[in-house]
């Protein structure tokens, strides 16, 4: 953007799992956590197969899967402190890991059983959002709530590049801009917007945004665990250090369907997905660690096992799942008494006895 | 005639608009290539190019607000907003421009939009994928209201909706987009015009007045009560804003009851105006009140409970019985 | 006792508030140094800060967006729509996050955020200033909607909706503003809860049906009828959802007639609602249809017709004669 | 923006009435053509100010001055040709005068006879719109169909610095720019929303927002007439041209209240406006046109003698503005029959009978 600019798009590791410098960002990894990085990566990606196989058999009614886009994902949520509020989309079950969410928990609002099945302030991890973009609204106002109540913390919101063409989304950017939020915007553009490639929604790189509105807008490779890390760490120290939002674009690739019910035959060619195949974001990690002797064989087995069973564990407990009872329909629509929906549950209570009797 | 299902019948009739008007347009999210998440739009762009048949950026109010500007610049575009739920960031648009906006300029401009919505639930969906919005516009003066409920119906009504020159929401009920029946494409004249009820069965002791997908649940619902001797006209609405009043009231004077079924919350929903309508006009001829069947006052549920969110044949029975307890 | 408009009894209802618990935000376009177009807001942003007191940029959905998330955070938003015409921008965030967020989260999260909306007509102001949209938010389960007609209640509903857990989406009839009246600010046992209805007026031949704007002129309109000897019961409603029913069906099952009164369109409007649930429940009583008064099917004219638009005391007459004609 | 990025303002006249150059910008005009400028610039000032008036005796209900942003629209105004299509807010009277509006025609919805009295075709100028950022995407969308048709012309929306916050208006920039579509956003910064100064609305210059989107921005002198026209003509012959969209923000300042019914003493030092007295977008026009002899006593003696008889014309003909009759609130609401409303209409026309007689 000024004359001297840094190369256009942050990379710490190359797909062929090199480490790089970058003038602005880095980072100092122990073997330790590098290891620890690869697991995440490794396990998440397990669920979300998982998942997409429990569509496949009826156990869910759809999946919106992560495929290709686990580095993004957990090099973001991994640089998340406790204190950090994450504000998700309905694709973030990397995230959603970092944030100790039970991944039988994504479950439940794809299997219909609930439309979001935790606690957000347990976790620290807002409930999934369907509407796109609305959450990034929610999540300026929540920063603006740590601005006044002093809390520690920053924001995480996150956001697809077809949410970037949302007026919500562009209104939290208004919001974030001048009231200086501790918030960062972590926009994975993984290319695609169901069919709609991301020129439908913007003719310069995404990252650029954010400097119509007046904060400064970073491209980091999203296949790179750890630029992803590294980019985020860092905008969230300056958010909660007061020096406002970020936007984080995390270059990235939907490897798989929109969702379990999308064929993307249908609009895009294999020739992309191949390309993109090479820049997976656990590939590199794993190559990483092997030529620099970081991790043995028994290492990755243990992983995979870890995964395995992982993915078994998910699978029983997602079968295991309890169905609502009828009546749940009527918790939790008002936090006290109202006499409408108290009748209606009354008579509809009434009603579900007349055929059993 | 031909068998199409209700998707390919909305398909086959916009692309019909599409050859005779070169005006007319395509506009949405994936409608393009995809065709459509529905499919309803497959084929169109290949077709007519993508000039004509527009993949938008992902923002309903984007859509909404520039198919405004293209309409008065003569074109006659056709929206789809993808699912139900996401018609609320576009309500802006619809409420205050795309409605107003014909007689803000005292006649000076028409806005011959249509806004398609699939609508309604019974598909398994996540949130926002299965609600009934058609109460918000039905308040909303300036616009008319219109819900298919058969593949002829859609075929005929999706070309009248284009060729009105008022804007038209048109809600299409997709857990029936696979039902399959004829359609005689080659002929107009078996068109009623779009702003007609149909009495889609005959019956003398109760009417039961439905639209979109919930047409075909009271058909069903007739055909168990004829065989307990319960004798129910059916009368499929078809456009809630005009409402065919007359068609409605000649039923109801005659089997002097009725019950309304949507899958919309009954709270301030479409039946509270029906049976306000009827109750008025047809006072003594009503042995028992207009009894709504409906959504409950909740959001929709998550899916594993949208059969018993959902009206059926069961709840409208019952609600026919109890009109009889009157 | 003290003296207070209505307006000033909102003012004086959230200071109160704010005093009470911290986490009482105000926010809205010109809120803070202006107090508001109508300076319900007046001197708040002085005295309690512009932290709490919020001039927010020009966008509703941002608002409400926003304060979902600060409310997220514990506090307790209330927001200000400048004008009635004005919230459908706001529509997606009221209608998908605000209303169904806390049944998505099985009750984990509360939102207690007010929504403060001027509204109605009668100021001779121009397009989108002088709406009733009420039927959009009644419609959409999870809001609660209540509507002030006088400066007592202003001032203690306010605060009750402040300290409900659940979004209020609260009605101020901005006609009504600076209409004057005693107000107890130094105790609250004279408060009513806030979803009870009131009867403002008893009477034997006939209920009028009202809330906001429309309670002073049925209160005229009853007034009026008396010196013909014609005795109506006025009820305010106040809280639109949920609907105080008790006192609506004693009322009508008193008297055997019923007419709703508000300014927003009849078709497709709250009246609808109220006529459905009183027939389905007073069927026996009804001595003639419950008729509903209020806007034409039409946008909001102008301010020139706005008195011909709006329900006075004429048409309420009007329209109690035609119940009498059954 | 660029290490060379020219002067931040694009000014051709300061307020001193000394022409300046610009590197990007110029433009030629001959004596006549600034003399026909200036007398826009009065005679719009001369209505506002007249509408004003109306107000105060209570002929209008209400009035939104333009008093302090004349340059602005007569500058843009008259960049446009005849195939430009312009869509205004409620403030621009003076590029209604640009398109040959009869003055006469804004007062209506003031005066709440209509919502909107002119025909919109007629002189490729919308109706005013009230709901904030609106029209913006009708601008769009109508540029979009004179890609389609072939059209000739470029399309022009104005809007304020308060507008800019809205989802609408930054939806119209995504449109614009994806779609490369032939259109101007004319920004009048007034630096006020109602009682909100611009720091409420962003924390940099509006006119950087463009780039965050991928077309460019331009802030120019909004009180400098001969600015506005060149800056504009300039954007409207890149759109034209398929240049794609242009961002002007026309830096300027509102003189008076937001309108007849705000009070600017509640929100604003005085101060501030008697800095921008010095500004006035008139005075210096006049200045240049005595100081080169390009005008003498005489011909503004005559403008402001047409500016009188303007503005006694228009108070006569607004006086005499006819009230609509009842039944035309039912007219127009659709193109044709609708049942419900021809009822109402009938019902309506029957009890308003029954007070006749
Ligand atoms: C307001 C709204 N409109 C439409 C949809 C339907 N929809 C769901 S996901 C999607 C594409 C989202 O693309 P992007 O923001 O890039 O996120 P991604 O799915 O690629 O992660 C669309 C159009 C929606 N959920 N919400
Ligand atoms: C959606 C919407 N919200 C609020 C308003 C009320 N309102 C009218 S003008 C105005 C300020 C507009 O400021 P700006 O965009 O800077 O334009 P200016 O009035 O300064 O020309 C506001 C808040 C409105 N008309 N529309
Ligand atoms: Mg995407
Ligand atoms: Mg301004």
């Amino acid at each position: 953007m000024t004359a001297d600019a840094p190369p256009e798009l942050v990379q710490l590791l190359t797909p062929e799992g090199e480490r790089v410098e970058h003038p602005d960002y880095d980072i100092d990894l122990t073997p330790e956590e590098v290891r620890s990085l690869y697991r995440d990566l490794v396990l998440v990606r397990r669920i979300d197969l998982e998942a997409v196989a429990l569509q496949r058999h009826g156990e869910l009614g759809i999946w919106a899967s992560l495929l290709g886009q686990e580095a993004a994902q957990i090099g973001s949520g991994r640089a998340l402190t406790d204190d950090d509020m994450a504000f998700p989309t309905y694709r973030e079950h990397g995230v959603a890991w970092c944030r100790d969410v039970d991944p039988v928990k994504l479950l439940g609002l794809f299997r219909g059983v609930n439309h979001g099945g935790w606690d957000p302030a347990e976790h620290n991890f807002h409930l999934y959002t369907i509407v796109i973009g609305s959450q990034t609204l929610h999540a300026v106002g929540y920063a603006m709530g740590i601005q006044r109540d002093g809390g520690d913390g920053a924001t995480i919101v996150y956001f697809g590049d077809g949410a970037s063409s949302q007026g919500d989304v562009n209104e939290s950017f208004v919001w974030a801009s001048v009231f200086n939020a501790p918030i960062v915007f972590f926009c994975q553009n993984n290319q695609w917007a169901i069919s709609e490639p991301i020129e439908k929604q913007s003719r310069i790189p995404l990252y650029r945004r954010a400097n119509g509105f007046g904060f400064p807008g970073v491209r980091v490779d999203g296949n790179d665990v750890f630029a992803c890390l590294a980019v985020t760490r860092q905008a969230l120290k300056n958010a909660r250090e007061g020096q406002g939002p970020t936007l984080i674009e995390a270059f990235t690739y939907r490897m798989g369907a929109h969702t379990t019910t999308d064929d993307p035959t249908r609009y895009r060619v294999a020739s992309e997905l191949e390309a993109w195949k090479l820049k997976d974001p656990i590939e590199r990690v794993k190559a990483y660690l092997f030529k620099n002797e970081l991790a043995d064989q028994e290492f990755f087995d243990a992983v995979d096992a870890e995964a395995e069973k992982l993915g078994a564990d998910l699978r029983r407990r997602c079968v295991e799942m309890p169905d609502p009872t009828p009546m749940a329909m009527f918790e939790h629509v008002y936090s006290s008494e109202h006499r409408q929906l108290d009748e209606e549950r009354t008579a509809y209570a009434g009603y579900l006895e007349g055929f059993e009797s | 005639m031909t068998v199409l299902t209700l998707s390919k019948a909305l398909n086959e009739g916009m692309r019909k608009a599409m050859e005779d008007d070169s005006k007319v347009l395509i506009m949405g999210e994936d409608v393009g290539k995809l065709g459509g998440v529905f499919r309803v739009t497959d084929g169109l762009q290949k077709d007519f190019g993508e000039d004509r048949v527009i993949d938008t950026p992902l923002a309903e109010s984007g859509i909404i607000g520039t198919a405004i500007g293209l309409a008065l610049r003569g074109f006659r575009p056709v929206c789809e907003i993808q699912f139900d739920g996401f018609v609320f960031p576009a309500a802006d648009q619809i409420i205050t421009q795309l409605a107003k906006m014909p007689m803000r300029a005292l006649g000076a401009i028409k806005l011959p939009i249509v806004v398609r919505i699939p609508c309604g639930g019974g598909i398994g969906a996540v949130e926002h994928h299965s609600e009934s919005p058609e109460s918000y516009f039905i308040h909303t003066a300036g616009l008319r209201v219109v819900a298919c409920s058969n593949p002829a119906d859609a075929y005929s009504m999706i070309q009248q909706a284009i060729q009105s020159d008022d804007p038209v929401i048109f809600f299409e009920p997709k857990r029936r987009y696979w039902e399959k029946a004829e359609v005689d494409t080659g002929s107009t004249d078996w068109w009623a015009p779009f702003d007609q009820a149909q009495v889609v069965r005959q019956g003398s002791d109760v009417t039961l007045l439905a639209y979109g997908p919930m047409v075909k649940t009271c058909l069903e619902a007739a055909t168990a009560a004829a065989e307990e001797g319960r004798s129910m006209e059916v009368i499929d609405l078809r456009s809630l804003n005009p409402l065919d009043t007359g068609r409605v009231f000649e039923s109801v004077r005659k089997t002097g009851r009725a019950v309304v079924v949507h899958e919309a919350p009954v709270t301030g929903g479409f039946g509270a105006e029906l049976a306000a309508r009827i109750t008025e006009q047809c006072f003594y001829h009503l042995e028992s009140p207009v009894l709504r069947v409906g959504g409950f006052s909740t959001p929709y549920p998550p899916s594993k409970l949208e059969e018993h969110y959902l009206p059926d044949l069961d709840r409208v029975l019952d609600a026919v019985d109890r009109a009889f307890g009157y």
